[in-house]
Order: structure tokens, then sequence, then C-alpha cells
């Protein structure tokens, strides 16, 4: 492995970043929606343009600047980074072209500020995916909440100001009170904040203060919404559809569990892990946050909520199988991130679509919508197909991979977590399915069709795309593969 | 003149004052220009001035041509040169932000207000710059004085009395340090700070010189406000005009906790004040209860300007915390703290007191929907609030980090937890107020609608300037690396 | 207090004992100055010669502190709205008081007639006498003062003060406009900045000569005389700068304190 | 010096000092406070510093007492304690 | 210490011990007294205090007034310091003077300021006038 060294990576993060003073200036919607459009599609361009270097097991590394000693603002694109990088920015250029027809659906006001802000998140979202070390993922990480708050407060009534209130409490506080003296320990104790595939705390410490310190970031990432701090996930709903697809599917939601996964692999380092003994501990959280998220989805009535808290409980597969730290447990649990993400936002951008033609939101209202909108609703079947694991949907790949996983490393506990929750998904979701084709509709729905192009095609697209990730998943498998190899070796 | 410097720095401004003030009575429109420009010369000055530091690492400029101890000399290091840089450019940047509303506020007697804002800048620069004990007192009053007046000048009816007590308590505060510098003076027989230095070390035993240590401490604690006797900062800050109190509220606390520092580290070695003297844990405990009860006092405040005040309170605690931890990193900390306090407090006040020119007072009530009409003011509002906060790329993130950091070093837990909750407590202040600027909805019918409707962006002049402060902050904080490695280390390798 | 009080008496038991000839505060500096002020500043004073030589500069600053008194009283106490009310006039010769209503005025060149603001507003000739012939004897000692600070105690600035406890005993003894008839508020004010800025234009002048700042023997290059008696005269010329300043600077706050910053009646 | 004199003036001195903190006239507290200073300048030139007493003489005992008195003028003679 | 010793160090000191008892004096009467004026006066006579606690540094038993005879040129060396008393102190409290003077008379000004508005020295009095407003 060499590293090669180039601004793309920068430039990958700054193309959304520059984007948003035009968009701001922009004089009409037309403009501002296809500098957005561009951005996005730049974004992807240079992401892409680095896969060939990362698949030929290289890195790219970039040093912006030597904030602190032992410390710089560095970018440094490796196959776990590429993996998430691919998927976000992808997912950008499909959402943006939904959140064009939501928003225009349902003629919101201040659009200018929600794209600039949705610009803004993204280019933190790349800037995590590519961050060479602790403090460069904590500065983006800190600039992804805060280009949030305005996305989820976007309506601006007082449902929106307490749920704004509970978002912040909740990241900002984890990430100040928790990442932070965490973080400093680990450069008090260190010196660095590098990432490096031995980990770096290698026995600098005693182990239970570096099992507190574990914790400490586990819980502190509270973005991924592991139990207890997890609320601010449903509440968050109040956002627009497209920001809860693409950042409460994609972008927040996966950014924590990223950082989760790159500090457990890279900062602490499989073998300390190992040492330690915390992988049982951890994988006991994330199962337990599986468990009782797809109960609480059991109860819900409002789709999106519903989709939240499975969220939560997807979420912590990823969380479970890296736990595992067995490598077909990581490969579930990394596979999990591309196929979780397809599938989710798949999910989401039907209950934006059926919100823009119907208006509805909840369930219980929702009989018979399969024969009134038929496409967007075999969507929905198929990516539900895709979360609960079942082929031929890339969902299927993540949910093997990890029961094989729990299996190898002997953990049967997690085996059954991850049986029964599939389980609890399919309770969950079929029963939508079913009221949605085989029901009939209370009259109120006459003269409903279709939402606008722009939703349907999206949600076309990602749910196609799941089901084609089944057949296809050499490339995310290659990535894995050298994620697995970097760490584990052999 | 490369080798003036030192003396220019200070004099220049002085005699624009004198100039100033006789043009106030002969020719009112001149004096703007004059005080600009011997503001941007004593801004490049200083600029050159910290260039030569970081080369020669030491300047020393004997007035009249006398050497020290006889005579008084001017000692410029590196750690000094950034601090002055840092005076300099608030003044001059404030004095431009704000140049509109001091000549409509103060119409009649102009001349005098800039009069007195030139001579507040040459004692700042001169209490920084200074290597003689007396002489820092001279200056301390000249400071002072400027200051009780630029503050008495407030609208509010408040203003004077507080500004007298200001003047209560300064006056104590200075004549303790006086009375230090005279027991210091009565067991050394000299004024010179290095040369005290090194007399000093035969009488570390002496109990006079730990008396008279105590003494100029609590006077300079007094005029920077460290917590228990902070009680006449916020009302004198509260009621002052709000283009004096930009400069005064950055400016004054933070060169005296410079000051403080100074007496540590080149008067009474860190040896005197680390090893031979106990009073170091107590004064952590202390800065930490400042920064508590800061925290907890502006939490308590409806009023914006109030609250901003019990924030400095807090600061404080972090600078002199910092500096009495008594290792490289928190000193480092501390040093870096002054610096980017200065900027965070000048962009957060120079905010406020835009907003407070549009709307009249700046009650947290009035703050609805104030990103809709003045967006810009309030986005360099919240980058500094940001700031404040310590949140990455910005400034106030970093220092906080080597404070934290030295902190652990020094292996007070306390410390740490007390910084990072003092950070909770500050985004609660600031989104607090955040969200009540973004949520436009307020109750019908209230005056404050109409009175919203007919406020827009405040002026350019202000505005730019306002806004460079703001990129300061993000600029400072990506070259802190570069200050720290080139600037503060360099100054402090040697001491401690 | 009560502590502190209690820390200044613990300390003072490591103080060398009072009016002890080999205290470190008599032997370590202080001595050169007795030892060298003559040859190098031909100041018998050596108070002076300190004063203004040695620690010039922080004489400077004093001046400055004392014109930043000034500034501040005009600031914080001048105001300058007419309050439009009936005028009082006194005839001269007979000392009767004339009060007229309303606008009318009576032309104020007219040399029997002097303003008042109040009816009981006193006269009393004796005390006008004797302070207008008091006043010059009082000026010219405090012109002897500002001007043999070298060699006999006082200088500038007690000089300064006594010029300006001069005008100020005429204001007090007739009234406040007869004072600033004599010394109008503006030349005073410019006197004040004036004064202090012939200080520190030497210390500028001396800079532009090459020499460091206030080191007046560069001032021997323009004045015929050598570096010693530059440096004495270097001392008058601040010294002057000094009066000037602080008799300026005492009659603008007694003004202002007298009259709220009216300039009307004064005491 | 003549350490009577010394005594006398000391004595005066704090006399002084108390007398015009205590007075219920701020116009008495004016003139006590002169003579505070006129004693200090004494005291002064005992100890040979001959400008500071002279300083202080035409200062602290007069001037300053002067403005004293004019402000006393123009606000209030009352006073509580 | 024994008695005899103790006087010693009583009567050797006694100018330091005055002005400790002097800036006491000052310091309660800024602390306690509740009239404005008051406080002042409390103000000053600290200031003075110090100034007085300077000057006793600089004098000398035995030392006259820090004014050279004329001795004719070259007999500079005859100058003994331990006859004179020391001048710097001197010096640094001419500064102080002028300093708590003018710090005096911005304090009269705002007194007179503060009574304009409030027509009271009285801080208590001042203080329920701002509570009623």
């Amino acid at each position: 492995m060499e590293l090669y060294y180039s601004i793309r990576p920068l430039l990958a993060v700054l193309v959304s970043l520059c984007a948003v003073p035009f968009i701001v200036l922009s004089p009409r919607p037309n403009i501002r929606e296809t500098v957005s459009f561009i951005a996005a599609g730049l974004k992807f361009a240079l992401v892409i343009s680095m896969l060939p270097v990362i698949l030929n097991g290289h890195q790219i590394i970039f040093t912006l600047m030597n904030v602190l000693p032992g410390a710089p603002i560095q970018f440094r694109v490796d196959a776990l980074g590429m993996l998430f990088g691919i998927v976000s920015s992808f997912l950008w250029i499909v959402t943006t072209t939904y959140s064009i027809g939501y928003m225009r659906g349902l003629d919101e006001h201040a659009q200018t500020r929600y794209f600039c802000f949705f610009a803004l998140a993204l280019s933190a979202t790349i800037g995590v995916a590519f961050a060479g070390n602790l403090l460069t993922l904590y500065l983006f990480y800190e600039m992804l909440s805060l280009a949030t708050y305005p996305l989820v407060t976007h309506h601006q009534d007082d449902e929106a100001r307490i749920s704004g209130r509970k978002y912040l409490t909740y990241i900002l506080g984890t990430s100040i009170g928790f990442v932070l003296p965490a973080m400093l320990y680990v450069y008090h104790v260190t010196g660095t904040l590098d990432f490096s595939a031995l980990g770096v705390l290698g026995g600098k410490a005693h182990p239970t203060t570096l099992i507190v310190v574990l914790f400490l970031f586990i819980f502190g990432f509270a973005k991924a919404a592991i139990m207890p701090f997890h609320a601010w996930l449903p509440a968050a709903m109040v956002a627009p559809t497209p920001v809860s697809a693409l950042l409460h599917a994609v972008a927040v939601v996966k950014v924590g569990v990223f950082s989760i996964i790159r500090v457990l692999l890279y900062t602490f380092g499989t073998k300390e892990l190992m040492g330690l003994h915390v992988g049982p501990a951890v994988s006991y959280v994330a199962s337990f946050t599986i468990i009782i998220g797809s109960l609480i989805a059991l109860s819900q009535d409002n789709l999106k909520r519903l989709l939240a808290y499975s969220t939560i409980s997807q979420l912590s597969y990823i969380i479970l199988g890296v736990a595992l730290l067995s490598p077909r447990g990581m490969t579930g649990g990394l596979i999990h991130i591309p196929m979780h993400a397809f599938g989710k936002i798949t999910l989401f951008f039907c209950a934006g679509a059926i919100f823009v033609a119907t208006g509805k939101k909840n369930l219980s209202e929702m009989h018979g919508i399969g024969k009134r909108m038929p496409i967007t609703m075999i969507a929905f079947f198929i990516a539900s197909l895709s979360i609960i694991g079942l082929p031929p949907c890339g969902g299927f790949l993540s949910k093997w991979n990890l029961l094989l996983g729990s299996l190898q490393s002997h953990q049967a506990i997690a085996l059954v977590v991850l049986l029964v929750s599939s389980l609890l998904n399919a309770a969950y979701f079929m029963p939508i399915i079913y009221k949605a084709f085989f029901l009939r509709d209370q009259g109120s729905a006459q003269g409903i069709r279709e939402a606008p192009l722009f939703c349907v095609v999206p949600l076309c697209v990602t749910s196609l795309l799941s089901i084609a990730m089944f057949f296809y998943p050499q490339p995310f498998y290659k990535l894995i593969k050298l994620v697995i190899h970097q760490l584990l070796g052999a | 003149m490369i080798a003036h410097y030192p003396a220019l720095l200070v004099t220049i401004p002085l005699l624009a004052a004198f100039v100033i003030y006789g043009c106030s009575w002969l020719h009112k429109k001149s004096c703007l220009p004059l005080a600009l420009l011997a503001l941007a010369i004593s801004c490049a000055v200083s600029i050159g001035l910290l260039a030569q530091a970081i080369a020669k690492g030491h300047i020393s400029y004997h007035l009249g041509g006398w050497q020290p101890p006889w005579g008084i000399a001017y000692e410029v290091d590196p750690l000094n040169a950034l601090v002055l840089v840092a005076v300099s450019t608030v003044a001059f940047i404030n004095l431009i932000a704000t140049a509109g509303e001091i000549e409509q506020v103060f119409s009649d007697r102009k001349g005098a207000f800039y009069t007195l804002y030139l001579l507040f800048i040459v004692g700042l620069l001169g209490i920084v710059v200074t290597g003689d004990l007396f002489n820092l007192y001279v200056l301390l009053e000249i400071a002072s004085i400027t200051g009780y007046s630029l503050i008495a000048m407030g609208q509010a009816d408040r203003a004077p009395l507080s500004s007298l007590n200001y003047v209560f308590m300064g006056t104590i505060g200075a004549c303790f340090y006086l009375l230090g510098v005279g027991y210091i003076y009565i067991m050394t027989g000299s004024l010179n700070m290095a040369d005290v230095r090194a007399l000093l070390p035969s009488l570390y035993h002496s109990s006079a010189i730990l008396v008279a240590f105590i003494f100029c401490l609590v006077g300079v604690m007094i005029k920077m406000g460290f917590f228990p006797l902070h009680t006449w900062l916020p009302n004198a800050y509260t009621y002052a005009p709000s283009p004096a109190i930009s400069l005064i509220a950055p400016l004054m606390t933070k060169v005296m906790a410079y000051v403080m520092i100074r007496l540590i580290l080149s008067v009474f070695s860190p040896a005197f004040t680390f090893a031979s003297l106990v009073v170091g844990h107590g004064i952590v405990w202390l800065a930490c209860l400042a920064i508590l009860m800061g925290a907890i006092l502006a939490l308590s405040q409806r009023d914006i300007k109030k609250m901003l005040t019990y924030i400095i309170v807090s600061e404080i605690g972090y600078i002199v915390g910092g500096a009495w931890l008594g290792n490289n990193t928190a000193m480092t900390g501390a040093v870096l703290h002054i610096i980017n306090d200065t900027l965070m407090t000048f962009c957060v006040f120079l905010a406020v007191g835009g907003i407070s020119r549009k709307l009249g007072s700046v009650e947290l009530n009035n703050f609805k929907g104030l990103f809709k009409k003045m967006p810009f003011t309030m986005g360099a509002f919240v980058a500094s609030g940001l700031s404040i906060i310590g949140v990455p790329p910005t400034c106030g993130f970093f220092s906080k980090w080597y404070l934290i950091s030295g902190a652990m070093e020094a292996g007070s837990y306390s410390f740490v937890c007390v910084l990072i909750i003092s950070s909770l407590i500050n985004v609660i202040l600031f989104f607090r107020i955040i969200e009540t600027a973004f949520f436009a909805h307020s109750d019908p019918g209230n005056r404050h609608d109409y009175l919203l409707s007919e406020i827009d962006e405040i002026s350019l002049n202000t505005l730019i300037p306002l806004l460079m402060a703001a990129a300061g902050l993000l600029v400072l904080g990506m070259y802190s690396g570069t200050v720290v490695g080139r600037v503060i280390q360099p100054a402090l390798a040697g001491i401690l | 207090m009560i502590l502190s009080g209690g820390l200044l008496l613990y300390a003072t038991k490591d103080f060398p004992s009072w009016g002890d000839p080999t205290s470190p505060a008599s032997t370590h500096v202080s001595p050169r100055y007795l030892k060298k002020s003559l040859e190098e500043t031909r100041v018998p004073n050596v108070v002076t010669s300190i004063l203004a030589d040695y620690r010039g500069y922080d004489t400077m600053f004093e001046t400055t502190v004392i014109f930043c008194a000034g500034v501040a009283c005009f600031m914080l106490l001048r105001t300058f709205e007419k309050r439009e009310t009936d005028h009082y006039y006194r005839h001269v010769p007979t000392g009767i008081t004339i009060h007229i209503k309303g606008q009318r005025e009576i032309p104020i060149e007219s040399k029997e007639f002097e303003k008042i603001d109040a009816i009981w507003t006193p006269y009393d000739l004796i005390i006008n006498t004797v302070s207008r012939f008091l006043v010059p004897f009082i000026q010219l000692f405090a012109l002897y003062v500002i001007a043999h600070g070298h060699h006999s105690p006082g200088g500038g600035f007690q000089g300064g003060v006594i010029l300006g406890a001069s005008m100020i005993v005429l204001a007090i003894a007739f009234n406040l406009r007869t004072a600033v008839r004599r010394l109008g508020e503006r030349i005073d004010s410019i006197m004040s900045a004036l004064g202090v800025f012939i200080y520190s234009g030497i210390g500028a002048l001396c800079v532009l000569l090459g020499a460091n700042f206030l080191d007046y023997k560069a001032l021997a290059q323009i004045l015929p005389i050598d570096r010693v008696a530059a440096r004495s005269d270097g001392i008058l010329g601040v010294e002057i700068g000094v009066g000037i300043a602080v008799m300026a600077v005492m009659i603008c706050v007694y003004n202002n304190v007298a009259s709220e910053g009216r300039y009307d009646e004064g005491l | 010096m003549i350490w009577q004199l010394d005594l006398a003036i000391l004595t005066l001195l704090i006399v002084c000092a108390v007398a015009a903190i205590s007075v219920k006239d701020l116009l008495a507290t004016a003139i006590l406070f002169g003579a505070y200073s006129f004693m200090m300048c004494l005291l002064w030139s005992i100890m040979a510093a001959v400008d500071v007493a002279f300083t202080e003489a035409s200062v602290g005992a007069g001037v300053s007492t002067v403005f004293f008195v004019a402000a006393v003028f123009r606000t209030t003679r009352r006073t509580k304690d | 210490m024994n008695m005899e010793a103790f006087l010693n160090h009583l009567v050797a000191k006694y100018n330091f011990w005055l002005y400790i008892i002097l800036m006491m004096i000052g310091l309660y009467a800024m602390i306690a007294k509740n009239n404005l004026i008051k406080k002042l006066v409390g103000m000053n006579i600290f200031q003075t205090a110090i100034i007085l606690f300077y000057v006793s540094i600089g004098s000398k038993r035995g030392g006259t007034i820090p004014i050279l005879e004329h001795v004719s040129g070259g007999a500079q060396h005859a100058i003994d310091p331990a006859n004179y008393v020391n001048p710097l102190p001197h010096v640094l409290m001419l500064t102080a003077i002028v300093v708590s003077v003018s710090t005096f008379g911005v304090a009269l000004a705002l007194a007179i300021k503060i009574y304009q508005r409030y027509k009271t020295l009285e801080e208590d009095e001042i203080l329920t006038r701002i509570r009623e407003s």
C-alpha cells in the first residue's frame, strides 16, 4: 500500500461548500437547482475518480493545516471512507432530484435556505467520510450537526422548535460532553489523533479507563442513535421528507455509525478491542437497540416515525456486525451501510411521495393506496423486502453475512437477535403492503394519482438499484475486502 | 526608524490624541481621519514589531537613552508583540465600525471622544510593552481614567453610577498594585522588571516579597474582573455606549490578564510562583468557581449585553486557571485564549452593538425573527457564539483544547470538567438566542413586530468590519497551529 | 480589609528599619542619580532631573493623565444647550441689579452693565480689588517656580497648579464669566493639548534627530550648546510644557465642576 | 527632626482623617480633608521630601479642596454618615 | 521577641504602622460609607497613605533634601549619596499625587452627574430610585 498526495479529497468536500454562495445569489429557482445538480454531479465524479486508486489498495492523503501538534486537519481516503463516500455522494444526486419535486409539489417556504444547508450538510458528510484523523472527523461531525439544525426546523413552527431543541440537546450535548473529553484523553495519552489500522491506544492506558473512553465514544456519537440516545431521531422527523430521507436514512445517522466504526477499528484497533473483551459488551448494547427499536416501530402509526424507529434498529446491525470482530461479521456490517441506505431512502421517498400526492402521514389512512399509486407502492414493497433481508434484495446479503459472522464468532445471542429482528421487520412492514394493496380505501381517496415525476423517478431508481446490488455487489465487496485485509491482515 | 518602533507604537497615537483635541476646537471634520490614520500607523507598527520580535526574539528599547534600571526600558518579546497586534488591530477595526455612531451620538463632543479613545489605546499598548513596574502603573491609570469616562458616557441612567463604582474598585486595584510595587522596591531597590527578576531569587523566603506578590496579583485581578472581585464589571459594561464597549470589553480585561501572566513569567519567575508559592491550586479552584458562576449568572440574564459581560467573567476564569496550572501547555492555552477571546468578545459585542442600535434594547425577546431582518449580523453573531462555545474550526476551540489538555497534564480533572460544563452552558446560552431569532412567529399585536417591521441590516461600514472579524475567527482558528508554533512556544520555551 | 491590614503588618517585619541608609532601596539604584545628576544633566535638584530626564517618560504620561482628567471632565459635564430664562444685569458703578423679563437683552458691549445669573449673585468690592491686586503676584511666583525648578523645589507641575489657581481665584472672587473672558474655553483647551504636545513633541524631535525617544542630548545638534546643557534645556522645555498643560487642565476642571458645564455663573 | 513635632503631626493627621470621614456635613469634610492634606504636606517636608510636600500643598491642600468645595456647592452638603 | 526588642521594632518603623492605619481608615470609608463623596474621601486617604509609605521608603537618617549644593566643577565625587535622602520615591510620588488628583476630578464630575440624575448622593437612596424606575 502506498500513499498518493492529491487535493481531490479536499475538492470533493469543497464542491458543495462553494456551491452555497451561488445558491444564495441565484436569481431564479431553476438556476438554484441547476447549481445544486452540478455540485452533486461534480462531487460524485470526484469521489468516483478516486475509486481506482483505492481499489488498487492505495490511499490518498491531503493535509490542509497543521492546527495542533500531531493533529493536523487532514484528509485520508481509504476503502472504508470510499465506501461511505460513494454511497452518500451518489444519493445526494438522487435526493436533489427528489427534493426539487417535493419542495415544489408542496411549495415550501425558504427553499434557498433549504438548498444551502443541504449542500453544507453534504460537504460535512463527505468530510467525515474522508477525515484523516479524529480531529478532522470531529470538526466535520460538528459542522454536520449545526448545518442540519435549520433543515430539521425548516417549518419554523412550535413543533419544529421543540424537536430542534431536542435534536441539538442530544447531538451537541453528547458530542461536547462525551466525545470531546474522550478525544482529548486519547490525545493526552498518545499525543496523536491519527487513525491507524493497528490502533494507537494499544496498552497506553489502564484497561478500565480505556473501556470508559470506548463507551464515551460509542454513546458520544449520538447520531448513531444507539439507545438511550436515540430520542432525537423520531423527533427530527418533522423535517421535510427529503431531509429525513437523506440525512436521517443516509448522511447523519450513517455518519454517526461511521464515526463509531472509525474509532473502534482505527483508534482502538481490533487487537486492543479483543484484548479488552469489549466486543460482546458492545454487541449486547447494539442488540438491545435492535430489538427495542423494532418493537417500538411495531406500535407506530405515523409512517415516518415508524421508518425512524426501524432506522434506529437497523443502524445497530452495523455496530453489531463490526463488534463481532470477525471477517464475516465486519463484511456484513459494512455492506449493510449501502444496502440499508438504498433501502431506507426508498422507503422515505415513498412516504414523501404519498404525502405529496395525498397529504397523508398515517398508515391508518393509507388503505388501498397501492391501487392509486402502484409504482410508489411497488418500490416500497421492494425496499421493505430489502430491509427485512429477503432475496432478491441487497439487504439479504448483509443479513446473510451477519448471520455467518455471528456463527463464526460463536455468539448465539447475536444470531437469535438477528433472526428475531428480521421477523419483527417483516411484522411491521408486511401489514403496510397488505393494507396498501388488498384493502379497499375509504371513499376519501378519489382523484389521487402518482406524485410528480421528480418524486417518482428517484424512488424507482433507488429501489431498482437495491435489487441490482443483490446481483452485483462486487464493488462494495472489493472495498470491504480491502478494509478487512487492512485491519485483520490475511 | 525601525529601531524606534517600540516608542513610535505608543507615541504616535499619543501625539495624535493631542492634535485631535486641538483640532476639535478648530476644525471638527479632521478629527476622525486623524484618529483613523494614527491607529492605522500604530497597527502597522505593531505588526512590524511582531515580525522583528519573531526574528530577533527579544527587543529592548531604552527611553531617554538611559540604561535600565536607571532609565525606563521597553521590552518586546513575541508574546507581548502578539498582544500588541491584537490590541491595535481591534482598536483600529472598532473605530472604523463605530465611527458612524460616534459621529451621530457624540456630535458636539466627538473630538473629546476620539481623544479619550486614542489615549485608552495608548494606555493599553504601553501596559503591554513596558518593562518598568511603575511605568506600568501610570499607563494603567491612563487606561482606567479614559475607560471610566468612556463608560460614563452611556445613554442609560445608570451609566454614571456604575462608572463611579468602577472608579472605586479600579482605584483600589491600582493602589494595591502600587503597594505591591512599593514592597518590591523596598526589598530590591529596583523597578525594572528584568532587574527585579535577577534580584529576587535571594529573597524568595522573605514574607515581604510574598505579600508584594499577593498585592500585585489582587490588584491586577480586580482590574480584570476575576470572579470574587468582578462585581464592578457587569454594570459598567452593560450601560456603556456601544462604540466604547466593543473597544473596552475585549481589551481591558484581556490586557490585565496578560499583565498577570507577565508578572508570573518575567517578574516573579515561575520557579517562585509555582514552586515556592502554595496558592497555585487555590487559584485554579477559584478559576473553576469563576467559570461556573460566570456561566450560571449569564444563564439568569435576559439582557443580552449583561449576559455577555458574565461570559467575559467566565472567560477570564479560563485564562487565570490556565495560567496557574503552571505547565507549558496550559500557559500556551492561556496566552492563546487571550488573543482568541479578544477577537471573539470584540466580534460578539460589535454585533450586539449594531443590533442594539437598530432595536433600541437587546432584551432576548426582541431578537424574534432577527435572522430574516439582519441575516449577516446574526451570522457574525452566530460565528462568535460558536467560537465562544468552542466549536471547531473557530479559534475558541483550539485555546480550549490547549487549556484542557494542559489541565490533563497537570492532573486537575476538576478544571477539565468545569471547562466542558461551561462549554455546554454556553451552548444553551447561545442557542437560546439563536432559536429566538430563528423562529419568526411571535405573538401578534405586540409592538415588537411593528418595530421589527421597519428595521433592516446594519449599515455597511459597520457590517464589513463585523464580517471581517467573524472571518478572522475562522482564520485565526485555522492558523492557530502557526501562532502557537512560531510565536507562543518560542517565547515560553525559555521560561517554562 | 482586616485581612489586608494583617498582611501588611505581617510583611513589615521583614522591612529594613525606617530611615536605614543601607537599605537596598537607597543603595541599589538611587545613588547613581545623586552621583551623576550634576555632571550628566547639570541640574542640582535631583528630583527634577529624575522626574524630567531619567524617568521623563513616566512624567510624560503623568501629564497625560492630567490631560485625560481635563478631557474627561469636559466630556462628562459640558452641556451646550441654552436655558432660556430672564436676564439679570448689574450696573457696575452702583452695583444695582436689573431684572429683565422675557427675551429682551441689553447689548453686551455696554460697559456699565454686566450679565449675571441670579438676583443674589454677591458683589464685594474689597474681595474683588484684593484678588485683582493679588493675581499678578501669584502668577509671577508660579513662573518663578517653573523656571527655577532646576535649583529649588518645584517645577512645571507645581507652577502650573499655581498658575491655574490664580485664575481660579479670579473666578471665585468675581464670577466665572470674568475668568472665562480673560481666558476663553477654546484657548484653554487648546493650551492643555498644546502643553502635553510640547512635552511629547520634544521627545519625538529627539527621535527625528536620531536619538532615542526623549533623549535630550540629541537637541545639541540643533541648539548651539553642548550635550549636557542640551539635557538641562530639554528639561526646562518639558517643564514649561507641563506647566501650560496643568494650568489649562486645572482651569478646565474647575470651570466645568463649578458651573456643571454651563460656563455661566460659577460659584 | 524634632520628635515632639513629628508626633504631634502624626496624631493630627489621624484625627483629621477620622474626622473627615465621620462628620455629618460634606462642606466640613472638604475643609477637614484640606487640613489632612496640609498635615500630610508638613510630614513630608519633615521627611525632606520637599518636592512632594510642595506638590501636596498646591494640589492636595489647594486645588483639590477647591474642586471639592465647588462640587459640594453644586450638589449637596447633606450626608447620612 | 522580648519587650524591648519589640519597642525597637515599633519605633524603628513607626511610619509603616502609621501608613497602615491610614490605609485601613481609607479602605473602611470606601467599603462601609454610604455617601459617594465620603467614599471618595476615603479613596483619597487610601492613596495618600500609599504615598506616605513610598516617601518613608526614601527617607534616610541624617539625610538632607536631595538638592545638591553647587560644588565647582570636578568635585562631583565629593557627593556622598548617604547624605541625601533617596530621591527616586519622591519622583514616583509626584506622579502618584497627580494621578490621585486626576482621579479625584473625574470622580467629582461623575458624582455631579449622578446628582443631576437622582438628586441625592446616598448610595442606598439611589439604588431604591433605580429599583422603582
